[in-house]
């Protein structure tokens, strides 16, 4: 898939809405905007300079048509920038750099898809699953959370509750599979009967550690495994070369932009 | 009725001249290329390419960058491509831009710097060499020159007889008396100063007990360091006859003003690149406006009024 | 079950013993009295008081502060009421607060630093004296003093013989090489540092022409410093074995407790007081609740345990 | 008058709605507060260090119970910090440093009084018509604007329309008498006939120009004139020195602090 270039827009929010633990934020643009699952947005939306830098924010959905958009976005809040977005209002202005990064692949030769979300990663992983489900691809739908009230409301799923196709999971056991994502991804590989090696692929997106988990899991069975990286970020755009994570580049490791090359990384290049 | 004619916000470095004084501060910019999807960047004064070494450098593990109020510590530790693949394969890119470009250059040893000169002495796209006596994160070099009017006054006579490329050199502001550093290198043979770098500063997590940045110290930038850059600006302005470029938390075409107001001849904005991608674009159109709604016909008949008191 | 005992807050700056390590910076919380609405100030560590001169002191011209992000310029000059009318007016009245008590002093000349320090040791509410080498608002003396360690170490010499009090001494963060300038503060005697002061700044308004400080540069303070201010700190404590005490842009637990892990004896508390004027007591009662929550049991269990990787 | 002993509170917006050009918030306190017409509170009502520190209002009303108050203040946007707090909502924290200064004397020799507002100035002198309206004593007020739409509120000021109190002055003449509220006064002026020395009394606050034509107005007429003066404030509580203007002290000239001897001076102290 083309990713298309980047812009700076002024935008104004629509909405912007608690559910849970999550906010799902629509803002308004001057112009529709493509996006390829897995990139994302730099977004401001406080004035003054403290906090000083835009937060990296997953693009949820996009829509409008042209000249005239609309942007989406799931969060979390776990700091000051995230606070301050859930203080905004609607017709609250808000700056945005988007689309950035570079996406989740999806070549052609696959015939089903995982899709791992732990946390708030299921923002990354639900417009790939919307995008899968709209060339009425297989996949499935693997959502970690610590607790039932952590896993995102059932009608945001792309697809819907499609019988088999989406496991939840927690930690506490409030609601689905009692164990990790990863737990619960072990469990369906066990119960998985590879028919070629390019059967199956996963992407995913979450905590470092459980995509290290996934990543132990996948790679020895040669199960192509996307990872989608956190990390802090100045520019977004590729050019304060803050954000870089350790690669398998040949015999050596190289730091690589998580903003620019990633932040999705083929997890055999990723040195864990 | 006469139509009003804009005003002239032509520059001068020395014998580099720019369209107007706004230029991109060395690493906050790439080599340039990453911002034509935003605006044209010929539109810019000039564009100073990211910090280059005569090796390509890895730089310093992550985590590097962590926020502060209103300011940001960065630990990059100069990753960039090394000279050599610079020349071959991003140089000839550059004249696609039609921007003015300069190059920031560092090494660990003076021989390393007067290398890296030598070698981009033969790129024509460039107009100025920038020579960066002033990084706070990297073990050797760098600041160590630069904060010292001896080792300062050392380095940049080298350079300068190993390029005849224009010489700018970018000053530290880690240091008691930024007049005299400006002394020295001007008496060394620089054609312009540049001010301020990062100041040294540090972040730590006292629950886990540990510094934010795995070099421990970063460098400081943004409008945080404002007021201190505009100051030692001002001094240096005052201690040197060459021309000095304003650098630090630059955001607004007001801030940029105080700088020319105090006497820089150009100024360089960084920081302000990464939250909002057209602040450059910004400053020059709004450095415009006031001209034009001051009555200001050109740059020079602003730069260095500063008012005082008798 | 045992009741948990509460965390020992305790601090030591030399022979001063403090309750706990949150002391007011001076000339940001005046003598003391103007917070006793807002809380018992026997509460803090310690109170420093505004700085004290020889002679009463008039100060600067108005406009003395100005705004800068997330910082402020302060040039006050040094008003005060001079150390003869504190001795009789208002040291009597400080044994009443029932706080530990510290003041801060300064001179033109060597001869008024020694002769404020003389007559201030002759008050016995005073638990020790801080000189201000490092106030970078007034035209002599002051910074003068703080920006090499010669002249740090003539004026710490001779104030240090006259008078019995312990000393402490005040940094400037104006200089290359703040380990160099601590030490030269050690040798010459100095029972403790304190830093930093407040950094050179400036700002000016465009559209007058004019500087927003009627005495042109001013000192910046408030959280925009804090990142320079624990790199200074740490590099301070590495350089003396004399305690430090460490200042600058603090304004929650989290910032305390940062300058607490690079190893400061104890913190001051500046800027902070004006916006909110419960910040200390906030502080205080922050470090206590993070000792609780991490299981420290004493304030020496946490100070200078940075970890650094190898 | 008493002058209460400041505190430091955490409040939470009731109201902050725009009236022509000045908003008027009111605020829930922990306590009720008492204050003197003149003093002020020191205001911040954002999140973050930028802007660092907290402005000055004038306390325009207050109100409640013991252990419930209510603050009432009215401001125009020119900055900013005044841009920020005009967009908190109903519902926002915001912290407050009250009632802080010296405010207006009311000695009992007086009268008769008049009250000059200059801009948003009638925001101090407004407590002190209520003051003096709920003792019944004889005032008039005098309020200057540049166009009638940047004069307050007519239900906003106290006493109501009494025939001949209020004396509306517009530069442009949109509304009452045609020119500045000094010009106004200078009328005011000529009409009088002093029956004694103490007979009339002026409480002024504006820009400082205008507080300067009005001391040369007053003071050669031995009318008593107290105004309250604006500095650029850090602390607002005394500890800063930041604030001072210069008052005659004898025969030198001294610097004290507007927060503190002030806001409110003797106009004859003032060195215009
Ligand atoms: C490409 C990408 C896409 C993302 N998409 C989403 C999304 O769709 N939804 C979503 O909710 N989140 C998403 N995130 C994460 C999101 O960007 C962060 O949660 C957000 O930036 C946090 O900002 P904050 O100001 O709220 O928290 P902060 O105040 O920045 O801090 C959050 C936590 O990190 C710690 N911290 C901050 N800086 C450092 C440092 N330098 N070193 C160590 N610790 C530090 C803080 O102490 C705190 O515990 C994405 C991140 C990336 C990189
Ligand atoms: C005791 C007192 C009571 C007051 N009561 C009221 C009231 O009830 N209602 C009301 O509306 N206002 C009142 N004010 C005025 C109010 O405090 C200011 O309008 C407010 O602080 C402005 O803040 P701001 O951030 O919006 O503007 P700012 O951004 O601070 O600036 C406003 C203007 O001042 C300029 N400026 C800022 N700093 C400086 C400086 N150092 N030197 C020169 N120029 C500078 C700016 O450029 C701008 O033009 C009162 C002031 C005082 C002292
Ligand atoms: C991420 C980052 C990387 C930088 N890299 C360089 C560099 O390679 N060479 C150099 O001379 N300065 C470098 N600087 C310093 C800037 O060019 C500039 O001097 C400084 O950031 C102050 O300006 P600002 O506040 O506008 O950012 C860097 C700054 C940042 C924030
Ligand atoms: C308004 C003001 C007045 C000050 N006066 C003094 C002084 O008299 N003596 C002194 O040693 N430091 C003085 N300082 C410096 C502070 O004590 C402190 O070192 C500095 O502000 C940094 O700390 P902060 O960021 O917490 O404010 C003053 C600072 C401010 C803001
Ligand atoms: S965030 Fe700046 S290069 Fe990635
Ligand atoms: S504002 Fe601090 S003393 Fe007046």
């Amino acid at each position: 898939m083309p990713q298309g270039s980047p812009r700076f827009v002024h935008g104004t929010i629509h909405h912007n809405t608690g559910s849970g633990i999550f906010y799902r934020m629509e803002v308004a643009i001057p112009e529709r905007i493509d996006f390829v699952p897995g990139q994302f947005a730099m977004v401001s939306g406080w004035p003054g300079n403290d906090p000083l830098l835009p937060r990296p924010l997953a693009i949820f959905r996009s829509g409008g048509v042209r000249g005239k958009g609309t942007v989406e976005f799931v969060y979390k809040v776990v700091g000051r920038g995230t606070a301050l977005l859930s203080g905004l209002h609607a017709g609250d202005p808000i700056a945005l750099t988007l689309p950035l990064g570079h996406g989740f692949e999806f070549p052609g030769e696959e015939r089903s898809w995982w899709l791992v979300g732990g946390g708030v990663g299921f923002s990354s992983v639900f417009p790939a699953a919307a995008a899968l489900d709209g060339q009425r691809a297989d996949f499935e739908i693997f959502l970690g959370a610590r607790t039932r009230d952590q896993l995102p409301p059932g009608e945001w799923i792309p697809g819907g509750a499609v019988p088999g196709r989406v496991h939840l999971c927690t930690d506490d056991g409030t609601a689905g599979f009692f164990g990790t994502v990863a737990a619960a991804l072990r469990d369906r590989i066990d119960r998985w009967r590879p028919t070629g090696p390019a059967r199956v692929a996963i992407l995913a997106c979450g905590p470092r550690e459980m995509l290290k988990v996934v990543a132990e899991l996948a790679l020895p069975l040669d199960i192509r495994l996307q990872v989608s990286l956190e990390s802090y970020m100045a520019c977004g755009f590729g050019v304060c070369w803050g954000c870089v994570t350790a690669v398998r580049d040949g015999e050596k490791s190289v730091y690589r932009r998580v903003c620019k090359e990633g932040p999705v990384f083929d997890a055999r290049e990723v040195v864990w | 009725m006469t139509q009003p004619v804009p005003p002239d916000l032509s520059a001068r470095v020395g014998s580099v001249h720019l369209k107007n004084p706004v230029m991109s501060a060395s690493g906050t910019f790439g080599y340039g290329l990453e911002f034509t999807p935003f605006y044209d960047i010929s539109r810019l004064g000039a564009v100073i390419v990211k910090g280059l070494s005569l090796l390509p450098t890895q730089g310093n593990a992550p985590v590097r960058i962590v926020e502060t109020p209103a300011g940001m510590l960065n630990a990059i530790g100069l990753q960039n491509i090394g000279v050599e693949r610079f020349v071959k394969e991003v140089a000839p890119r550059l004249d696609a831009g039609g921007a003015v470009y300069v190059a920031n250059i560092y090494g660990r040893t003076i021989e390393e710097y007067e290398a890296v000169a030598r070698r981009l002495s033969e790129v024509p796209a460039l107009a100025a060499i920038e020579l960066n006596a002033s990084c706070p994160n990297v073990k050797e070099g760098g600041i160590a020159f630069g904060s010292n009017p001896q080792g300062l006054s050392g380095l940049t006579r080298r350079v300068r007889a190993a390029t005849g490329k224009p010489l700018w050199v970018k000053l530290s502001p880690n240091v008691s008396d930024i007049g005299a550093i400006a002394r020295a290198a001007e008496e060394a043979g620089a054609d312009a100063v540049t001010l301020i770098n990062t100041i040294v500063g540090m972040a730590v997590d006292p629950r886990t007990r540990r510094p934010l940045l795995s070099n421990v110290t970063g460098g400081l930038s943004g409008p945080a360091v404002r007021p201190v850059a505009l100051r030692m600006v001002w001094e240096a302005c005052k201690a040197v006859k060459i021309p000095v470029v304003g650098i630090g938390g630059i955001q607004s075409a007001v801030d940029a003003l105080g700088f020319l107001l105090v006497g820089a001849a150009a100024v360089q904005v960084g920081t302000a690149n990464f939250r909002n991608p057209n602040a450059c674009i910004e400053i020059i159109d709004g450095i415009r406006d006031f001209f034009v709604r001051e009555k200001i016909s050109r740059l020079d008949d602003y730069r260095g009024t500063l008012l005082l008191r008798e």
